[in-house]
């Protein structure tokens, strides 16, 4: 629209009021943001790219994004992980163009230059040397990232060959509350199938940004489906949103939220007992216990990585079932949003216990997902509410943290600063502030 | 499900024989009513045509090469219900206060090319449907279309919805959400 | 009218019995030869099947809010004509030097979905139609989609069109003129 | 396209040649002239928002847009007339998607915030005290707009603090014409429903221009329909437009044509003769006397307002009957305008005269209209026509301004300079100077 | 050929007389069976369809202006095939190393709007077809609509395919290629 | 995407490394590259319009596209060919919005302004008294294009009125090669019929570069069709691919492929014997000997004409039937392409003959077409595969042009540089240093 476009750092910087709790409208809107956006955060930092369940056997592969640029993520031949840039060396040409597959090598469509699965040039259609030495086809491997390394399973990788290990992100805090999730049996967590995908008419953070703890939206915007599809009543529901509901900064620009059943007794809503006696062996007592009174968690990883785990019932004879979903807040323009939804489950877990967590996941959140439809139309109203000079020219409103942020719950038994609860806009603050440091350059 | 792979095999033609006439034509006018309790929002009439022990699935589709097909993991779905959990649905749509539906969408259901076939189990029948919808917050239509398989059981209170599975040709939906059914 | 409002209760459901397997060919015939004529534009045969007393409305939409559902005004609408408006309606867009379908647009009308019952006031149809439209001025189909409620009256030159409303799903249009019947 | 953006007022200004009648064809396909207007114009403009019988009662509000900014025309349960920019002040969502309805205050459907129709912030999901003074909610009501003003009852808005009235907007000269349309009998008009929405594929400044005074394109482009169609014949209705057709510039980019019948008779051609009576009350003479010979009238207000009125008949056995719509020609980009469409009619009218004027309008004047649908091509086809780089080289003629606007009919009976005919294109132009004044930020 | 220029005089309305009920019905599901095959890609088994002397031709379409009309050349089309033609496009697209339809599109045919005739040389046969396809190169639905004009045959297998001519509503195709039929 | 836009001539030059044979991807994507396209190639150049046979009598006319400007090309009442801006001098309306017609004169819809099927202006509304000499009528015609020139009944217009001649760029080499498609007969071809349209979701320049000489890609996409419909045999076919495949460069960034059958015979595979006779007639000795074992020709002429010519087989009892058709890609944006395909044949032909040639061209060379739909989907997913920041950053690589482009086959029998067979990527990239001629302003 007719404000100029945003394109330095500075700029950048100034649409955060990091004192004030306050950040531009503009950040959801302005497509000269969203390309710096591109450049600096998709290109520099850690992105998630899949699951090695996804790609068991050598060979096997998905095509994914990271940002808008398209990758390849592919077990090859050493069993190896590898993640390629979808194109061409020699003139662009998408390699894979299927969602998923499992192939020898790859074989481009246009001239057939062909590729191990490492990567690695091994045919053009004649033999090398009909190129008389002019085409240096060792540097001609398909386009790899700087940078690969996973954690419980998951697949992370940068462009970026300056960026600090993964474990310096997603570090000692952040996995100390992931381990719940990801790491809570010896088995670990295996992926129910490929992700669902949709496309949300809205900026891309606002997702993940509600899903760092955006406590005030559950009741107002669920109230109805959680009263009829969550936990074991509506009462236990709204003690957990009310009572202990810590909120916790990872750092990074990441958080996680849990709402836990009041009281000491670890009632393990919506889990299967079976399970619960392998989180006993793989995390320790205070996991144990948060787990065993986790009514909901939401968490947020920098930058566009999310996680919910709920207990909901759909089925009024049986106890509520909880599900795990890992969700991928992908970048299509200042407006438009690619949501990527994978539902997760222990690998011990019984058969049909797979089976019903992976339907109460469908039923809730995703696409036609009970929670998730009622965030659709809000969200997605907000595009065309302040697309315009007026509308740009106001504020994002975080104030909230002003009356909480040096107020932290320092003896949860947890690592990372508590937030006292689900309301104080801190740990969604934090997101944004986090976010100006990669647009300001200072990351 | 890849597009490539046979519709057919499971498609009416072929198995069974084809209906009767009159048949036919009760096939085509409870799809046809059916489209109109679904695109008026008369879900509460909607589920008095599903038996109690329905089975609804839309599973979800990817894109395959020729040649490089692969599936992993449990068989997902857009949607994979029950009678039971229908109800809650439609309870969530219908609720004064839910938000997904709150300025309700205009919907419109083509049910075309209708087959129906006698089977041990009930009428087998296969159709195309398209659905169009508009959201106050787009003011372009959204299109999204498939194969609907369905079997149709024959009860006290008229033909009644066994079965359905919707085979979307769209593996990546261009819309924030599926607040309707299909 | 909003879309949550049942347009079931004027729907043919339920009012009227189902018409004669013959009576319903018939319907379909009339509504698909009359698509025909409307795609091509053969708009004064398409005259000769409107009945001297036609009611032909195509009312305005708009979006609503469950619970905060208000009207004003006189019941506002795209078309509200008699045969005598769309005489002069014919005459304008086939006058050799009218600009608004000069460069004729290419048209289909997909129509599905009918259902005809018997009343006392002739057969109530009611069909879903999706119009596609091909302007000179723009490479993209222009899509428009609605209910049907029609009135046909059998006459001495075969059935006759006596009252018909469109519910569009489209409160807004997403195009520079409706130069087409629908 | 090619051509460097416009970014700044002097660029802007030198798009119109105001001695030689030309303006530059960017004007209609640009897209930084385009954000220009967005900022230039209408955040600063008086901007028509919607009828004061469209918000009869308290609570009662409807939906639009200033520009491309959102807002809510609601009537307060004070009974005032309020407009407020339609986005939640805490994080942008917005308030009303509806059209239209009825409501005790404004709840946002993210977290609940709750307003009244005062635009005051009422409540949150916490009690304040939760919020430790940290949340100025006293200033984080609905954001509303600078100046609301009505004239007859037709409601405008501004979001500039420092504009001047109404009054000098839509002033005298303006409203001595303007009242034969919109106050001419005691009771005022009252709006028919809610407006008419399409899209033209077009600049949203075709159509007002249009509706200043393009006399030349009605025998042209309408000559069919009007011998079918207009008024009490075709050669009254000839003679009209080439007779007496006073094209009136009213200051301020705005205009009024009016196609008066030949001689002094007041036929009141398509009036219904009761409310003839009344237009003798509410009007002086010389008023009185246009409106009963006036076959058409035509108008604009700067930026994007127009009415049309004229007798239509499509009914063989039954005289020509009077409608009169209101315009609104909203802009959506360069290239895309969405109209408004509104019908109006005396209170006093018989409820069957309503019916009948609604009718006439709406086969005449509207999406289906039997005069727009030739208009929407010829200005359709204009996007295409001219986007590329050599077509944005060349001009918008309005050279026949030169000829004429040194000689005005200076005897005409009513106020305002009166051009001689409508032909000679000069209200037309007055449009793009105003224009250029306010791109120019003379305004 | 212009849309303003009248389908209708090739419309099967007015040639021939309206099939019996029971010829009606075999002409649906033979479309309809026709569309699945379509649908699924069995390209082998719609080949089995048509007859040998088959005649198959998707003509161009212009915009024109009425009152300027004029045409040059030699009856250019998109498809003008027989059944050896479409025999080795079969082949092509069927290919294991073929890259046209390597990832297979996902396609919908809504077949309405059929009505039959019986005429001399077999059943005439007039319906409106809607092809949305889905690539894996482009998240919107490619939209193709059209009226066909088919000639059916009686033989030893059933009905067969022995004319058809597609007019298409799209003069400009949005579309990078038309790896399918039609 | 992120990546600043191309702004100037120096910048554009920088995209292509003539010395390392490379080029940057955002040739294909980037929108700043495709406004600089517009304004320093497709109103500087000689771009094609059309033939002489689409026109054959006065007042006929068709409507085409200079880059995104429409024309009209049109011949008038004296039998010229005419090419103006299709849009009026007075408010930019479109003239012509049909494909094609046959006109007396040219009015334009809105007011009616009139102009000669040569251009100049005819009437107003009213006579030119009326505008009492401000409009200068006679400056007012349509908007011609600078030049139009014909070779062998191809049109080409160009808005530059400092381009050299059509012949300094249709060379006499160039043309010694294109009179082997265009006027191998007295007689001259033909057009046959009104060009198939469709869109490619990708650049404009990938099919003329493609056209200019990629041998590769043939037997790798094409293969399975080849095998199935070309010429006389697959062997014969890859024996010419891999045997006498001349490569000419013809300078000014335009080329031509010639695939021939090995040894001396001409044996004229998919000619008419008929038509053989009159090539001997209008060919010299050379030309009819290429001719005689010609399998296929294909060329592009800078910027966005191609021509393809090759025998193919749809009905396994046949011989195989040449066809000739002539392709422009028409920039719609950096990722979409407006393709027109003509099919010719020689005005001498027997009928039949004519409709087995259309035949085979349309069952190969079209939208439905075999080879086409090959070439589409690996086409339009380049666009994807390159849009994001880490694609925009690589290469298109033409490397191999560094092994073959100082060995040329010098005694090959025709003018031009020709390369030694059709592998050596030197046409393909000669194609882009012309076209970074053109970006720097060197033209
Ligand atoms: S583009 Fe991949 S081999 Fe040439
Ligand atoms: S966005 Fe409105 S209450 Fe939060
Ligand atoms: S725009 Fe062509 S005559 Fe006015
Ligand atoms: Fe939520
Ligand atoms: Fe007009
Ligand atoms: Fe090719």
């Amino acid at each position: 629209m007719s404000a100029p476009e945003i394109v330095n750092a500075a700029e950048a910087a100034a649409l955060v009021n990091v004192e004030q709790g306050l950040a531009s409208r503009r950040l959801y809107v302005d497509a000269g943001v969203f390309d710096l956006e591109l450049e600096r955060i998709f290109t520099r930092t850690w992105v998630f790219v899949g699951l090695e369940s996804e790609i068991p056997a050598p060979g096997d592969y998905v095509t994914r994004t990271m940002g808008v640029d398209p990758v390849i993520l592919v077990r090859d031949h050493a069993g190896e992980v590898r993640v390629f840039h979808n194109s061409c060396p020699h003139r662009g040409v998408m390699i894979c163009q299927a969602d998923l597959g499992q192939v020898k090598s790859f074989v481009c469509p246009y001239h057939g230059w062909t590729f191990g699965t490492d990567g690695r040039f091994q045919t053009a259609f004649h033999p090398k040397e009909f190129y008389r030495g002019a085409v240096p086809f060792e540097r001609l491997g398909l386009h790899p990232v700087a940078k690969i390394a996973t954690y419980a399973g998951l697949i992370f990788a940068t462009w970026n060959p300056d960026a600090p290990p993964l474990q310096a992100t997603l570090d000692d805090t952040a996995r100390w509350y992931f381990d719940m999730f990801f790491a809570r049996t010896p088995g670990g967590m295996e992926v129910q199938g490929p992700p669902q995908r949709w496309v949300f008419e809205h900026n891309w953070k606002i997702g993940p940004i509600n899903f760092c703890g955006d406590g005030p939206h559950a009741p107002m915007l669920h109230g109805p489906i959680s009263q009829m599809a969550v936990g074991e009543s509506a009462e236990q529901f709204m003690a957990a949103i009310m009572g202990e509901s810590p909120d916790v900064i990872l750092g990074n620009g990441s958080a996680i939220l849990l709402n836990l059943t009041p009281g000491e007794r670890l009632d393990f809503i919506g889990f299967h007992p079976d399970l619960v006696k392998l989180y006993r062996e793989s995390l320790n007592d205070i996991q144990y216990g948060l787990l065993g009174r986790m009514m909901t968690g939401v968490a947020t990883l920098f930058p566009n990585l999310s996680l919910v785990q709920a207990p909901v019932r759909f089925d009024p004879d049986a106890p509520p079932v909880n599900f795990l979903t890992l969700r991928l807040w992908q970048p299509l323009s200042a407006t438009r949003t690619e949501v990527w939804n994978w539902y997760l489950v222990e690998r011990e877990a019984p058969h049909d216990w797979k089976a019903e967590t992976l339907r109460a996941g469908l039923r809730s959140f995703s696409a036609g997902g009970t929670f998730d439809q009622d965030d659709a139309e809000a969200w997605a109203s907000t595009s065309r509410a302040i697309r315009g000079p007026i509308g740009r020219s106001l504020d994002l409103n975080f104030q909230a943290v002003r009356g909480w942020r040096d107020d932290m719950w320092d003896d949860f038994p947890g690592p990372g600063k508590t937030c006292r609860n689900m309301f104080t806009e801190c740990t969604e603050f934090e997101y944004l502030v986090e976010w100006r440091r990669w647009l300001a350059a200072e990351r | 499900m890849s597009p490539a792979a046979g519709a057919n095999a499971e498609a009416p033609r072929g198995i069974g024989r084809p209906v009767d006439d009159s048949t036919y034509r009760a096939v085509c006018e409870f799809l046809y009513s059916e489209a109109e309790l679904l695109a008026s929002r008369d879900y509460r009439r909607w589920l008095e045509l599903l038996a109690p022990d329905l089975s609804y699935r839309i599973p979800l589709q990817q894109f395959d090469k020729r040649g490089e097909e692969r599936r992993y993991g449990d068989d997902p779905a857009w949607f994979d219900e029950t009678r039971d959990s229908l109800c809650i649905r439609v309870e969530q749509l219908l609720h004064p206060q839910s938000n997904a539906d709150r300025v309700p969408s205009f919907l419109r259901y083509l049910v075309t090319n209708i087959l129906a076939r006698e089977t041990p189990d009930g009428l087998a029948v296969s159709s195309q449907v398209l659905l169009i919808r508009m959201r106050a917050n787009n003011p372009q239509p959204f299109l999204l279309s498939g194969a609907r398989q369905d079997l149709l059981r024959s009860s006290a209170a008229g033909l009644q919805l066994a079965r359905r599975e919707v085979r979307l040709d769209m593996p990546l939906i261009d819309s924030p959400n599926l607040a309707f059914f299909l």
